[in-house]
């Protein structure tokens, strides 16, 4: 492999990140929102809520790829550039699996906790942010760097509809000059697992930091 | 107006399939380059233009038309009724033809001797239509998004047989020698040309006009030769004045 | 950019959508039944006497989840044929999910296994139960029971999944759409298509896996506890 | 004197079951009035109803001037008058002692932060914990931990207070520091309802009790009550209760 | 008369712990033995070397003929023999009362499951509970499970019974269930060892009872060693534990 294939290779690492990043951050707030409207006082919004999230799980990233990146036209916004379709798709992806992860966290915060703020005279938002979401942000943490390392692997997909240049990408175009799919794709699994490993070992570190305070 | 704006932006879009060599590829230093990457540069040149090259894949060169991801299509894009439906073309400023290539030692002369076979074809592509058109039933194809994967394909023994252009067989047997792949039947000769938007007079006239000043100053075969080995065919090159 | 909605050259090449689902519900549910097997006899590996077979797995595992299926996929296909083991495409795709959903069903029933207390074990090894029989009827039962839920959306997440086997040449569902749209260039009609029928395939599955729970898991129906 | 605290034929159900039956006392300011009775016969419903974490089917309540049966109260005009302490205690576990007091003081109050801290550590050292002020309730014992909740409501000055079984979590020697600062709070003249099941704490602080029977008042009277009970049930109860 | 069980100077330390010291008893067929101690004196662990649950240090354990001690023992062969329930139920969450017995029945003994059920519902009738075979653990009393559990060793037709504690888990009314069918075993001459907390039950049920101190047997005889006691130790144990 020559050093212009690698540093190829790693300038599609950089992409995937890009776009990780990118979805992380949006996917995050969106899924935050969902979060919430799950456990909503108004019916309507939680029924929403939850119909989006079943719609959202039953879609293959593919399908939501392609909405994503033919439907803004369609609809007369004008054509988005593939990286904010792609980063589109990730996130609507995203708000539907970390909204359930972080409903599940937030609800495990005992219901005595939401009690005994109320009879200090807080808020329904003050008790949310002072008193739920803190405890609940420890229990999300290992679950949330687990979902990190699915967005980062379904990157990858982005390159299939949209031809993201990101790093499965890069490698199938490497290959596709040299035709030598063993280290091209061997090379790619392995800064995908470059990414993704480290992440995945955090988050079982976290986890088990958490049981032990907790047991 | 299409022209308008892209003589305002001073910028030309082309969707060009990066996976077809030698219609469009990465060399060696991996920059872009192929017989439609030098037309494109020629032409987004003679329209004092910059060129903004937009990867594609073969299903993808129309969608992205419609959906203004590029302003032109130059991309092995062959004409076909199908396609001139919902997209307008220029006139051809290039040929290709669609075979049916295997291994020297297969013996296959016609469709029938597809029988029982594997064959590879790339989705989206008039090689695809073509071959699921003359395919006998008890043959099976095996469809790949762009060239490029279905020449890995082939490559790497996944298939032998291919239903391409004659050129993609060349590059085949440049990566895999053992191969020894030529071209067995010719299923249609095509015409390559620019695809645009419906309904874009100007700019079509523009392109046509620069077509046939290029086919008789000869660069467009020069470009051709290059690439391909061979003169373009009459057919095309009649078209110059 | 005015767009006219056009349906009808879709849904007229029906019975190839219905030749992709087809084949996609083949190939996830050859995957679902091969990978769970694959994941319980891991996860026994996992929990086995010998160090190397516990590492083995563990780098089978690691290694497959945190690399994307595209590329998995890739590797298989080509890298493999590149040097010269050969499979035929779909046999190649059921064998690259069932590699990819063996390590995830692996770790799930393991989390199962490890809620189970140890008194179980000691209860049953005190009937004189073989080591055999107590994985079967006193570990991966109930660890099953108790991670069903974790297992059926992790099935038809792979069930979705399967979508990408398209651009390794495998005639499913999402390959099928590929093809229509090159044919009839209505490409945000197909997916929205492809996303009605993968979604209707997705409810179809929970509702299957939830019969299925219904039928194996006789306590959770008795109790009424929900799955 | 006008109540501080009233309840009128208040009556409760959580879907069929009648948890209250009509229910009706009142508490004047500064008195002390001690609920027992056994477990299931509605205490804590009683409790948790004049500080509207449960709405009542029927009858009426009035707390410190609020209707507190009234759809259209102004529940944090309530909660501002009232201060209620549970069984656990509910300490909010990612904040120090010193700042699950100031919270409410800040952010209800809105307070400065030095004032806060100051009014906080002033109620830590009512309670005796003063130099606990920078721990996490992980790090006190049970009966630490209740003493902070108490000075949480206390911090928010209420006007009375409620207290359901706030040492039957506790063994007996941390139970007797946590009754010594409910009785330190009765002398300094707090209203306060609470829900006990220590029959000579009871006895010894409160000025009035009542005893609960399946969703009723038996009973009512003060401490000598005890002594001497007229119904079978408050008989049976202290026979098995002591 | 071969005795049944018979321990011989087994030492047994966990790391540096050493837990048995020299325990050496022995067993006849249809004697109940009872073993009591003080917590952490050694009973579980002596109960539990006796069904190869822990291994041996030192010492030889036979038991229904088998060498316990030996590493090359036959142990499902033994298990066979042995039936052992612990202070945790530990029946199969999954399975029915019926059907935590029919297992080891179908999957050890290769019954059909016909005849499997028959043994089953026996045994179950046994234990009082011919009513409950189609109850899951989770629906059934501490009491009841401990009976399923004690009906599940039974129907596998052991020579031996080993009881751990089977009863202090449970309330004073459950207790005396689980106890009678103890009783109704041992009046049907099984032969069993049981390690227990409640003196009165020992002194009715028991033949010979064991006092086990800091992992060695202190004191051994028949009832009435518990109504003079020989050593200090023991005397202590009988004034606190009563
Ligand atoms: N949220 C609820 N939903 C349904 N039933 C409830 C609820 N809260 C309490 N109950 C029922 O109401 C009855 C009275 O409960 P309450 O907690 O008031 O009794 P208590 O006198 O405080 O008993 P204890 O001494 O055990 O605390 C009980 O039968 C209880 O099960
Ligand atoms: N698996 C083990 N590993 C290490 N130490 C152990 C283990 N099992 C028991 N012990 C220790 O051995 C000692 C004896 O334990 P054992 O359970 O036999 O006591 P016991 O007489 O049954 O007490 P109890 O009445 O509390 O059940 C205890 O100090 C205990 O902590
Ligand atoms: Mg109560
Ligand atoms: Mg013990």
């Amino acid at each position: 492999m020559t050093h212009e294939q690698l540093t190829y290779l790693l300038l599609g690492a950089v992409g995937t990140l890009e776009l990780s990043v990118l979805t992380f951050i949006a996917g995050g707030l969106a899924g935050l929102g969902m979060a919430l409207a799950r456990i909503s006082p108004v019916r309507g919004v939680r029924v929403a809520a939850a119909a989006w999230i079943q719609v959202v799980q039953g879609t293959p990233l593919l399908v939501l790829m392609g909405l994503c990146f033919y439907g803004p036209n369609i609809i007369g916004i004008g054509s988005v550039p593939a990286l904010v379709a792609a980063a589109l798709a990730m996130t609507i992806y995203s708000s539907a699996f970390l909204g359930e992860i972080w409903r599940g966290c937030i609800q495990s915060v005992h219901k005595s906790q939401w009690e005994a703020a109320e009879c200090i005279g807080l808020t329904r938002w003050q008790r949310m942010a002072k008193v739920v979401l803190p405890q609940a942000l420890r229990i999300a943490t290992p679950p949330t760097v687990g979902f990190m390392v699915q967005i980062i692997k379904n990157t990858s997909i982005a390159s299939l509809v949209i031809g993201f240049a990101e790093l499965s990408y890069n490698a199938k175009v490497l290959n596709n000059s040299t035709f030598q799919p063993f280290i091209y794709f061997g090379c790619a699994a392995l800064l995908y697992f470059a990414m993704c490993y480290p992440l995945s070992r955090w988050s079982r570190t976290l986890e088990r930091k958490l049981n032990a305070t907790r047991g | 107006d299409q022209l308008d704006t892209i003589t305002a932006a001073k910028k030309i879009r082309v969707a060009i399939d990066l996976g077809v060599p030698p219609y469009g590829m990465k060399d060696d230093k991996l920059n872009s380059t192929g017989s439609d990457v030098e037309t494109a540069q020629l032409l987004a040149k003679d329209l004092g233009l910059e060129l903004e090259i937009v990867p594609t894949t073969g299903a993808n060169r129309i969608p992205f038309l419609q959906t203004d991801k590029a302003d032109i299509v130059i991309s092995s894009l062959s004409v076909t009724p199908e396609r001139e439906k919902v997209i307008d073309f220029s006139i051809p400023f290039a040929g290709i033809a669609a075979v049916v290539g295997a291994p020297k030692s297969m013996n296959i002369k016609s469709a029938a001797d597809l029988s029982g076979k594997k064959v590879v074809s790339t989705r989206g592509t008039t090689n695809d239509q073509e071959i699921t058109k003359i395919l006998p039933k008890d043959a099976t194809i095996v469809r790949f998004d762009d060239d490029a994967t279905s020449i890995t394909a082939i490559v790497s023994n996944q298939a032998d047989i291919f239903a391409t252009a004659p050129s993609l067989l060349k590059v085949i047997n440049e990566k895999n020698p053992a191969k020894q792949m030529e071209v067995k039947f010719t299923m249609k000769v095509n015409m390559l040309a620019v695809g645009l938007r419906k309904g874009e007079p100007k700019l079509k006239e523009k392109i046509n006009g620069w077509i046939r000043v290029n086919l008789k100053n000869g660069k467009l075969n020069a470009i051709y030769k290059k690439f391909h080995g061979a003169d373009l065919p009459e057919e095309v090159t009649k078209n110059g004045a | 950019m005015k767009y006219q909605f056009d349906f009808s050259s879709v849904l007229a090449q029906w019975p190839l959508l219905l030749e992709g689902a087809w084949v996609t519900i083949q190939l996830s549910f050859l995957a679902t039944v091969a990978g769970f097997v694959l994941g319980a006899l891991c996860a026994l590996g996992r929990g086995s006497r010998h160090g190397w077979l516990r590492r083995l797995v563990g780098v089978y595992v690691e290694g497959i989840r945190n690399t994307p299926l595209l590329i998995q996929a890739y590797f298989l296909i080509f890298g493999l044929s590149s040097v010269g083991v050969t499979m035929p495409i779909l046999a190649g795709a059921v064998l690259a999910l069932v590699i990819n959903i063996g390590a995830y069903t692996c770790e799930i029933i393991r989390a199962g296994i490890e809620s189970i207390h140890k008194g179980q074990l000691e209860a049953a090894d005190c009937l004189g139960m073989s080591k055999l029989q107590v994985f079967w009827h006193v570990i991966l039962r109930p660890a099953v029971e108790r991670v069903y839920p974790s297992l059926t959306s992790q099935f038809v997440l792979l069930m979705l999944a399967s979508s990408i086997m398209s651009s390794i040449g495998a005639e499913e569902l999402f390959g099928i759409a590929n093809r229509i749209q090159s044919d009839t260039f209505r490409n945000f009609e197909i997916f929205l298509v492809l996303w009605a029928i993968y979604l209707a395939l997705s409810y179809m599955m929970r509702l299957g896996f939830w019969l299925l729970g219904q039928i194996v898991f006789t306590r959770r129906r008795k109790l009424g506890t929900p799955l | 004197m006008q109540p501080v605290v009233e309840l009128d034929q208040v009556h409760k159900k959580f879907g069929a079951l009648h948890v209250l039956r009509g229910v009706s006392f009142s508490v004047t300011k500064g008195q002390v009035v001690a609920i027992i009775g056994k477990s299931g016969s509605g205490k804590s419903t009683a409790l948790r109803c004049m500080d509207r974490l449960e709405t009542v089917n029927s009858g009426t309540i009035h707390v410190c001037g609020h209707a507190v049966h009234d759809a259209a109260l102004d529940v944090r005009a309530l909660r501002r008058d009232v201060g209620i302490v549970f069984q656990g205690y509910n300490l909010f576990p990612h904040l120090t002692a010193l700042q699950n007091i100031t919270l409410g003081l800040t952010s209800v109050k809105r307070m400065s932060p030095a004032d806060a801290r100051e009014v906080a550590m002033e109620v830590l050292a009512h309670v005796g914990l003063a130099e606990k002020a920078v721990a996490y309730p992980e790090q006190l014992s049970g009966g630490q931990q209740q003493r902070v909740a108490i000075a949480r409501s206390l911090a928010m000055k209420p006007q009375v207070m409620l207290f359901d079984e706030v040492t039957s979590a506790l063994d007996p020697e941390l139970t007797g520091e946590v009754l010594k600062v409910i009785e330190t709070l009765a002398s300094e003249g707090m209203t306060m309802v609470l829900v006990t099941h220590e029959m000579a704490f009871a006895r010894g602080v409160a000025d009035k009790i009542i005893f609960m029977h399946e969703g009723q008042i038996r009973e009512e009277g003060d401490a000598s009550m005890l002594a001497a009970p007229k119904t079978p049930e408050l008989r049976q109860f202290l026979g098995n209760g002591l």
